[in-house]
């Protein structure tokens, strides 16, 4: 996704890779992107003029669970991290499998959820609340979408390269990504979930 | 000058081209099919027509390597997706759209490969320009399909088992992803074939969960829930309502500029409005504009504020008359909330008060000789 | 193209190495082969050249701001008599709007995007941008994101809900047409180009200067950039945010702004002045750059207080995040957050009141030379502090009560744009105009140029002021006689006024215009240092080749270039010249480099930008359409991804035909 | 009228163009634009100049804001007289390059702490007129305000102290007792307007959903002008408003006006058809308070089953307001409407309240607006357009009333007073 080819030889002036930085900096950008969508959902939570509010719908027992499997595959993105830094290209293509797998069971849950939410009749028009919520968490789903999307491409890519390890930056990079997702989703599982109304 | 691909081609369209005047004849029912169908061919005809203008992909390196020509399974999934295609006509649609989307797929990588094994006389080279052209849209493409399974097959399992065998299936499931992965990974020296099968079984195991999930529907609360619509009944009464009541809000995010702020202290009932230094009794309320009211409750029973809206309000103007069970339509109402907590209501007064044959109030189920009059000039 | 071997000087040129003659790329891939081209249309449609990006976002911008600036003559004769007749109602509030967006969504953050694509990397000392791919990506998306938004004028009619687009005024029920999701979505893909743009450059000028140069010794521009790429790092994402919620709003029906479901309108406002008002600051920023750099070379003086216009600079993009409210001070926020961003606003003016002192300290003890880069230079130094001025009077929130929404508030931000932005970006053509095309622009035509637009802007948004204390609001498709006073000199004589001097401004950028294809005939090369100027950019020929330093500088000084060519006199402390810019030129020749890595053009990027109207069109009009752009853009995502950037040398033809590129044409 | 505002007014001219100019054109071209502007706002007297207060709170901010531009104006200069000595002092006239100074700390650390104080000491005095524009507790007389496109509405809720013992319901014009501290609750119907009477207060958005208020008050009666300024769509810029202040005896004659009780047309009168004609319809949108229909039946207008803002405005007592069509167009001949505006404030209540007469009515803009409203203001009441709001109109269509229609209509319509 990234140019590094060129520059990758480069001395860069703060010693962070291009590629690195400009994660760094995109995610920076993300965390607006987020504050907005959260601000929103602070505002709207409470306008429910039709169908169910937060509190009767939300199933929180599920939501820590699913929160904790997002948790997980943090910690397997940096085994996979850990492994590309050794060129064990073996380990970092399972990890990142398992990392992929995770994830996709983390949107499974959402899925699940909004399925079963409809159901209960909370609509994407309904309320406020129903549009901000959705809007909020199917951003982030999205981006854990996107992550896992990233992730296979990774693992498709390291096995057509001939040279161990060649991708450790770029496994890093998605690596930072990955984390930021998570960590989107411990402040909105906070503030979405936890925190009473 | 027709080559072998060219004739195919040129069948394949008379083919389509036959189907479709079948199809406008004797079936008709289904107007879609008949687009698709048409598309089908149109799109038949131009790759026929590219296929001749490039002369089978090649015309000056007549003769070829015999290796250069690989094995290929795309004849094969033509060949499922108008099987796919013509049972859709006869079964139903969905099959239809994906025997098109399958055969199109199909003529595309046949295609390229086709293309690219004339390309050179080097079969690697061959190889990595279709790659060049094909992987970026295979990966991808492939990605997005096995992540749909997992993401739908999983989705349908949680929804046909209870809420508390969801956390658990979900716990579960994650716990053997990781096991496997750990596994995987502190036994290097594990035969490949042997994780191959972990991860086949793994696939066909979520795979027929989900259909098994699919086929049993949701479970009872849900389908209920979707039928009678619980957290709609809102009953004005005194007593809880089963669904809407439930763990009511106890403080509200909209807290700025509401049209009155209502108060329950003491037994008594007052309205603090902007400008008005004292209490009011009376609420004057623009006409067909949404108010939002705010009811704060500080008295130790659970007390919910009910807006009667009047006998002649405009048809449909309200929201709230949708599902059954609603006796008063007349009157919308907040969640009952205990001492100190407060609620928003937001109402649209369509009419006058002078067209109303009692006075618009606001009052509180359960509290005597307390009403706000609301005025609506 | 991709690997380029240098000459060394007195050899000839080198072959590439021969591919395989059996499996020739032009054969093997047709019309897929990787775009490598260095001449031609082509070279130009899948440049990833950072000076060619640069070069398109500048006539892009200029071709916007043509556009633009028609539909303001449109405004200004409408208003010019008392219940004008040119427009309608509906039109007119399509003019307006479109106006607003095109100026500073289509012209002024584009040309500044350009001049720091094309002068940024040269100033630092970098051969290109650090993602030269997602550099050209950004600039297809830019082009797109204005066809789409401007698509709307043959679709049914522009946006017509003020380039503020208030909710719920934007909603589907009050602007019934589409222009408002043309507006919203072909923002949200420009929006993209911003963002990539950010990323790319602050990286760049973070990671690639040249060894010597520490953040304090990069020139001024370059780090006005900086600070406004970090800005809209910032402001674009909240944008975007507000962008989908009307768009999720108006196309699928959510309820963000319906006020009927209780929704609270101002959560739009907020937003967007979250994003606009940094906005503001990502508008003029470059033109303070680029005059902190002609200033100091035509007063043959460094820039006065060099870390203050710097830390100003910085001061402004922080505290520029603090003051959005005061564009809601009639919003009813209530006292309390009023009181809090009146002083926010007031305290902003400081830093930009320090740079204004620099400046006017910077030409002190100079010795001036008056070219028309210089003219417009000193203009803006005047107009904008005047725009100043009149902004310090509504950050005072009690008057700004009176006079928002009113002519006055067109005049002030007339004023800092047209006097501060514009005058700037005309001051960096002027000064950059041979460098980018090795011929100078015309200095008698410049000088017209520059007259006629100090007297048509004077003209124009001189009265505004009156017109606005005198009780006459904005955003009217007619004002009314009953209304405009009494005598001769009443509101209609000012609008009369403003109006001639919009055509007198017009007639002032025609002659720009005519300036440029006078020069683009002329046959006469510019001078390697026409102006003795002092930065890096200028150490390289007119136009910079496709590598632009033969050997990278070390960088010791500020105005590292002045000070190669002058020494200080011990004594009399004044300056000598001590070598030619051709010196430090040669210098620089016999250090080349031999092996110089550049990126290869792609075509990637522009595949994937054009997936995006497809989207938006999809979005608008019919789903399928929508998933068929997406699509698109996941075929070029991953083509991209699975390309390399430099490509190899399979790519390449045999070296005969055109096999090296070493001083292509830029012309 | 007011010639020490107004002597002010120019001051902005000189600021901006002047300023700009003088340097350029030298001291010639600053006396004559001077002049120019100085000579332009003697003459001018536009009803809504920012710079003339005609209330208290208009005056605090008049008081807070003169300084302000003073100042400004002296930095202005102070800035371009620098710059153009600067300009004529170094001008390149072959010396040497100097010496490559870097700046002087001191001076600069100077320069920013000046502008600081200027602004600090500035910041006071906003702070506190802020919180006195915002204060409400002080408030004699409350009126709710609702814009919708493009007109106001304004209705007095029940104070008895007042004599408003039932709620009034008007449009087109404000009216309130001068020397009171009136209190505005405003709202919106649909989108967002701003209620600006530069003479007497700044402005305040409407904003739907919300309730904001805005403090207003006149010194003398009078009447006042103003004008939406928050972009509210088609017809913005038609969407005028007038404050008339009226003595408290006069207000309270107004306010018994307005609660008196509705008299029908007599039998046989073109004006009895004309209320025929109304309830046929107009009373599908427009209510008139006691009007009844020929069965007996209170008359109730159903506006929000027609427009979409749900509501039209009241024409109870029509022909005691000066305007209509939100203000946009007079009730009155212009002679009639000048007599009334150009009052002295000791005869203006009487003038005011007497209302529209046959004589006074502007008959030519009052026929093309009951023939064709959509023509002469821009409105959505184009069918084809109404998609999104389920065919409900956003202003008055056109009626497509015959032209005896419209004489029986005006001539019920002047009976409304």
């Amino acid at each position: 996704m990234a140019d590094t080819a060129t520059h990758e030889a480069h001395v860069t002036s703060t010693g962070l890779s291009n590629v690195k930085l400009g994660m760094w900096l995109f995610l920076g950008s993300e965390c607006l992107l987020f504050g907005g969508l959260i601000s929103t959902y602070m505002l709207y939570r409470g306008r429910v003029s039709n169908g169910p509010t937060p509190e009767q719908i939300y199933d929180i027992p599920f939501t820590s669970v699913s929160s904790f499997v997002l948790l997980m595959s943090s910690l397997t993105m940096v085994l996979a991290v850990a492994a590309a830094h050794k060129k064990d290209d073996r380990g970092t293509n399972l990890w990142l499998t398992v990392t992929a797998l995770l994830g996709a069971t983390f949107v499974g849950g959402q899925v699940y959820e909004f399925t079963a939410f409809y159901n209960e009749g909370l609509g994407f028009t309904t309320s406020l609340f129903g549009s901000s919520f959705y809007t909020l968490t199917g951003f982030h789903g999205v981006h854990v979408t996107v992550g896992i999307i990233m992730l296979m491409a990774l693992v498709a890519i390291n096995k057509r390269s001939r040279v161990p390890g060649s991708k450790s930056e770029t496994v890093e990079m998605i690596g930072l990504y990955w984390h930021f997702v998570d960590i989107v989703w411990i402040i909105i599982f906070t503030l979405v979930y936890l925190i009473p109304v | 000058m027709f080559k072998v691909g060219s004739k195919l081609f040129l069948g394949l369209t008379g083919f389509a081209a036959l189907t479709l005047v079948a199809y406008l004849i004797f079936v008709e029912r289904l107007a879609l099919g008949g687009v698709a169908l048409s598309v089908v061919f149109a799109v038949l005809v131009g790759l026929s027509a590219v296929i001749i203008m490039i002369n089978d992909g090649d015309s000056e390196v007549q003769p070829r390597d015999v290796s250069l020509v690989r094995a290929s399974m795309w004849p094969l999934v033509t060949v499922v997706g108008f099987v796919l295609l013509i049972l859709g006509l006869v079964v139903a649609q969905v099959y239809f759209i994906f025997g098109i989307v399958v055969v199109l797929a199909a003529l595309t990588e046949w295609l390229v490969q086709a293309w690219s094994e004339s390309a050179s006389d080097d079969a690697a080279h061959n190889e990595s320009a279709r790659r060049r052209l094909l992987h970026p849209i295979e990966f991808p493409v492939i990605a997005t399909l096995g992540l749909g399974v997992i993401i739908f097959a999983f989705s349908r399992i949680m929804l046909a088992i209870s809420k508390s065998a969801g956390a658990v299936a979900f716990i579960v499931l994650s716990s053997l992803v990781l096991l496997v992965g750990a596994i995987v990974a502190l036994r290097p020296a594990l035969k490949s074939a042997l994780v191959s099968g972990i991860c086949v079984a793994g696939a066909v195991g979520i795979v027929v969960g989900g259909i098994a999930g699919q086929g049993a529907g949701l479970r009872t609360e849900l389908a209920e829930a979707a039928a009678e619509g619980h957290f709609l009944h809102r009953e004005c009464g005194e007593e809880k309502s089963k669904y809407f009541d439930k763990k009511a809000m106890k403080t509200i995010s909209l807290r700025t500029n509401p049209v009155a702020i209502v108060e329950l202290r003491g037994g008594v009932l007052s309205a603090i409005m902007t400008g008005f230094n004292e209490p009011q009794k009376i609420v004057s309320v623009p006409r067909g504009n949404p108010v939002t009211f705010i009811f704060r409750n500080f008295d130790d029973a659970e007390r919910r504020m009910v807006a009667s809206l009047g006998t002649a309000m405009a048809a449909g103007a309200e929201t709230s008359t949708e599902k059954e069970g609603h006796s008063d339509s007349n009157e919308t109402c907040t969640q009952l909330i205990p001492q100190g907590a407060e609620q928003a209501l937001t109402v649209t007064y369509a009419k006058p008060s002078i067209a109303q044959e009692d006075p618009l109030t606001l009052t509180v189920p359960g509290v005597t000789g307390q009403a706000i009059e609301v005025v609506v000039p | 193209m991709a690997i380029i071997e240098r000459p060394a000087p007195g050899t000839t040129v080198p072959a590439l190495t021969p591919a395989a003659p059996a499996i020739t790329p032009s054969r093997t891939y047709g019309a897929l082969r990787r775009p490598v081209a260095t001449t031609g249309w082509k070279s130009w449609l899948f440049t990833v050249d950072h000076k060619k990006l640069g070069l398109m976002y500048g006539a892009t911008a200029l071709f916007f701001f043509i556009v633009g600036g028609l539909e303001a003559v449109l405004i200004r004769l409408q208003l010019a008599a008392p219940d004008g007749k040119v427009l309608n109602a509906d039109l007119y509030n399509q003019m307006f709007t479109m106006h607003a967006t095109t100026m500073v969504f289509l012209f002024v953050m584009p040309m500044a995007a350009g001049f720091a694509n094309y002068f940024v990397p040269l100033q630092i000392g970098a051969r290109d941008v650090a993602f030269p791919r997602i550099n050209a990506f950004g600039f297809w998306c830019l082009l797109a994101g204005g066809i789409v938004v401007n698509l709307a004028w043959f679709l049914g009619g522009a946006a017509d809900g003020g380039w503020f687009m208030y909710a719920p005024n934007s909603g589907p029920v009050f602007s019934p047409s589409k222009g408002v999701d043309f507006w919203t979505l072909g923002l949200q893909i420009a929006g993209i180009a911003s963002l990539t743009g950010a990323i790319n450059l602050i990286v760049t000028v973070l990671n690639m200067r040249a060894p010597g140069m520490t953040l304090m010794k990069m020139p001024v521009f370059t780090w006005m950039i900086t600070v406004v790429q970090f800005l809209l790092l910032f402001a674009v994402p909240v944008i975007t945010v507000a962008l989908f919620l009307l768009t999720f709003q108006r196309s699928f029906g959510a309820q963000f702004f319906d006020v009927a479901a209780g929704a609270d309108p101002l959560l739009w406002q907020h937003l967007f002045w979250i994003f606009g008002h940094p906005e503001v600051y990502i508008l003029i920023l470059p033109s303070f750059g680029i005059i902190s750099e002609v200033l100091p070379v035509f007063s043959r003086k460094p820039l006065f207080g060099y870390p203050f216009v710097v830390f100003s600079g910085a001061a402004i993009g922080f505290v520029g995040w603090g003051v959005w409210a005061h564009h809601m001070f009639a919003s009813g926020l209530g006292p309390v957050s009023v009181a809090v961003f009146s002083l926010a606003t007031m305290a902003i003016a400081v830093p930009t009141g320090v740079k204004i002192i620099n400046w006017t300290l910077t030409m002190w003890g100079g010795k001036l030379v008056f070219t028309t880069a210089m003219k417009f230079a000193i203009g803006l130094v005047v107009l904008f502090t005047i725009g100043g001025l009149s902004g310090v009077t509504h950050s005072v929130a009690p008057s700004d009560t009176q006079q928002t929404d009113t002519y006055y508030i067109v005049a002030h931000f007339h004023y800092v744009l047209f006097g501060g932005a514009i005058f700037g970006i005309f001051s960096g053509f002027y000064y950059w105009w041979p460098k980018m095309f090795g011929k100078m622009l015309n200095e008698r035509l410049g000088s017209w140029n520059f007259w006629l637009m100090v007297i048509g802007m004077n003209m124009t948004f001189g009265p505004m002021h009156i017109l606005g204390l005198q009780g006459q609001p904005r955003r009217m498709y007619v004002w009314t006689e009953a209304r405009a006073g009494e005598g001769f000199f009443n509101l209609g004589f000012w609008n009369l006024i403003a109006s001639i001097g919009s055509l007198i401004l017009t007639v002032g950028i025609g002659l720009f215009l005519i300036n440029v294809v006078v020069t683009a005939r002329s046959k006469v090369r510019a001078p390697l240092d026409p102006w003795n100027a002092r930065s890096l950019e200028w150490m390289t020929s007119n136009p910079p080749k496709e590598h632009n330093f033969d050997s990278i500088p070390h960088v010791h000084h500020l105005d590292e270039f002045f000070h190669r060519k002058y020494e200080e006199d011990p004594t009399t402390h004044s300056m000598r010249e001590v070598a030619s810019a051709e010196d430090v030129l040669a210098e620089l020749e016999r250090n080349a480099d031999q092996h110089i890595h550049m990126p290869s053009p792609s075509y990637w990027p522009l595949v994937l930008a054009c997936g995006m109207p497809f989207v938006a069109l999809g979005v608008i009009y019919s789903i399928p359409v929508a998933i068929a752009g997406g699509l698109i853009m996941l075929y070029a995502l991953y083509g991209w991804a699975l390309e390399p950037s430099t490509a190899p040398e399979s790519d390449f033809d045999a070296p005969s035909s055109n096999g090296h590129a070493v001083g292509a044409s830029h012309g | 009228m007011n010639h020490r505002s107004s002597n002010e007014t120019p001051a902005v001219g000189r600021l901006s163009v002047a300023r700009v100019k003088a340097r350029r054109f030298g001291q010639c071209a600053l006396v004559a634009t001077g002049a120019i502007a100085l000579l332009g706002s003697c003459a001018t007297n536009a009803p809504q100049d920012t710079w003339q207060p005609k209330g208290p709170n208009a005056k605090m901010i008049d008081d807070l804001q003169q300084p302000v531009f003073a100042v400004a104006g002296i930095i202005g200069i102070i800035v371009s007289v620098a710059v153009a000595y600067v300009i004529w002092r170094y001008k390149d006239r072959g010396q040497p390059i100097p010496e490559q100074t870097h700046g002087k700390p001191a001076l600069e650390i100077t320069l920013t702490v000046i502008p600081a104080l200027i602004l600090a000491v500035v910041g006071v005095f906003t702070f506190r007129v802020i919180f006195d524009l915002a204060r409400t507790d002080d408030t004699q007389l409350v009126i709710n305000v609702t814009g919708q496109q493009w007109w106001w509405e304004y209705d007095y809720p029940v104070q008895n102290e007042w004599g408003i013992t039932q709620p009034i319901i008007s449009s087109g014009q404000l009216v309130m007792p001068a020397g009171t501290k009136v209190l505005l609750r405003e709202t919106s119907r649909d989108v967002i307007h701003s209620y600006w009477i530069p003479a007497l207060n700044g402005k305040r958005d409407a904003v739907p959903g919300r309730i904001h208020t805005l403090r207003l008050e006149a010194d003398e009666p009078g009447i006042y002008a103003g004008q939406c300024t928050e972009f509210c769509g088609l017809s913005h810029a038609n969407m005028r408003m007038e404050a008339v202040a009226l003595s408290k005896e006069d207000f309270a004659r107004w306010i018994a006006n307005q609660q008196a009780a509705y008299q029908a047309p007599a039998e046989g009168t073109l004006a009895k058809e004309g209320e025929a004609v109304f309830l046929n319809q107009c009373v599908r949108c427009h209510q008139v308070d006691g009007l009844k229909r020929p069965d007996g039946t209170l008359a109730i207008a159903a506006p929000d089953e027609n427009v979409w803002s749900g509501a039209a405005p009241n024409l109870t007592k029509l022909m005691t307001r000066n305007t209509f069509a939100g203000a946009m167009f007079d009730l009155l001949r212009d002679a009639c409407r000048d007599d009334v505006w150009k009052a002295d404030s000791a005869e203006f209540g009487v003038k005011y309240l007497a209302g529209v007469d046959e004589a006074c009515l502007n008959v030519n803009d009052l026929r093309a607006w009951l023939r064709n409203a959509p023509e002469v203001k821009p409105m959505y009441a184009n069918p084809a357009l109404l998609t999104e709001t389920n065919g409900k109109y956003r202003g008055m269509p056109n009626l497509g009333l015959s032209e005896s229609d419209i004489d029986k209509l005006v001539a019920y319509l002047l009976t409304l007073k």
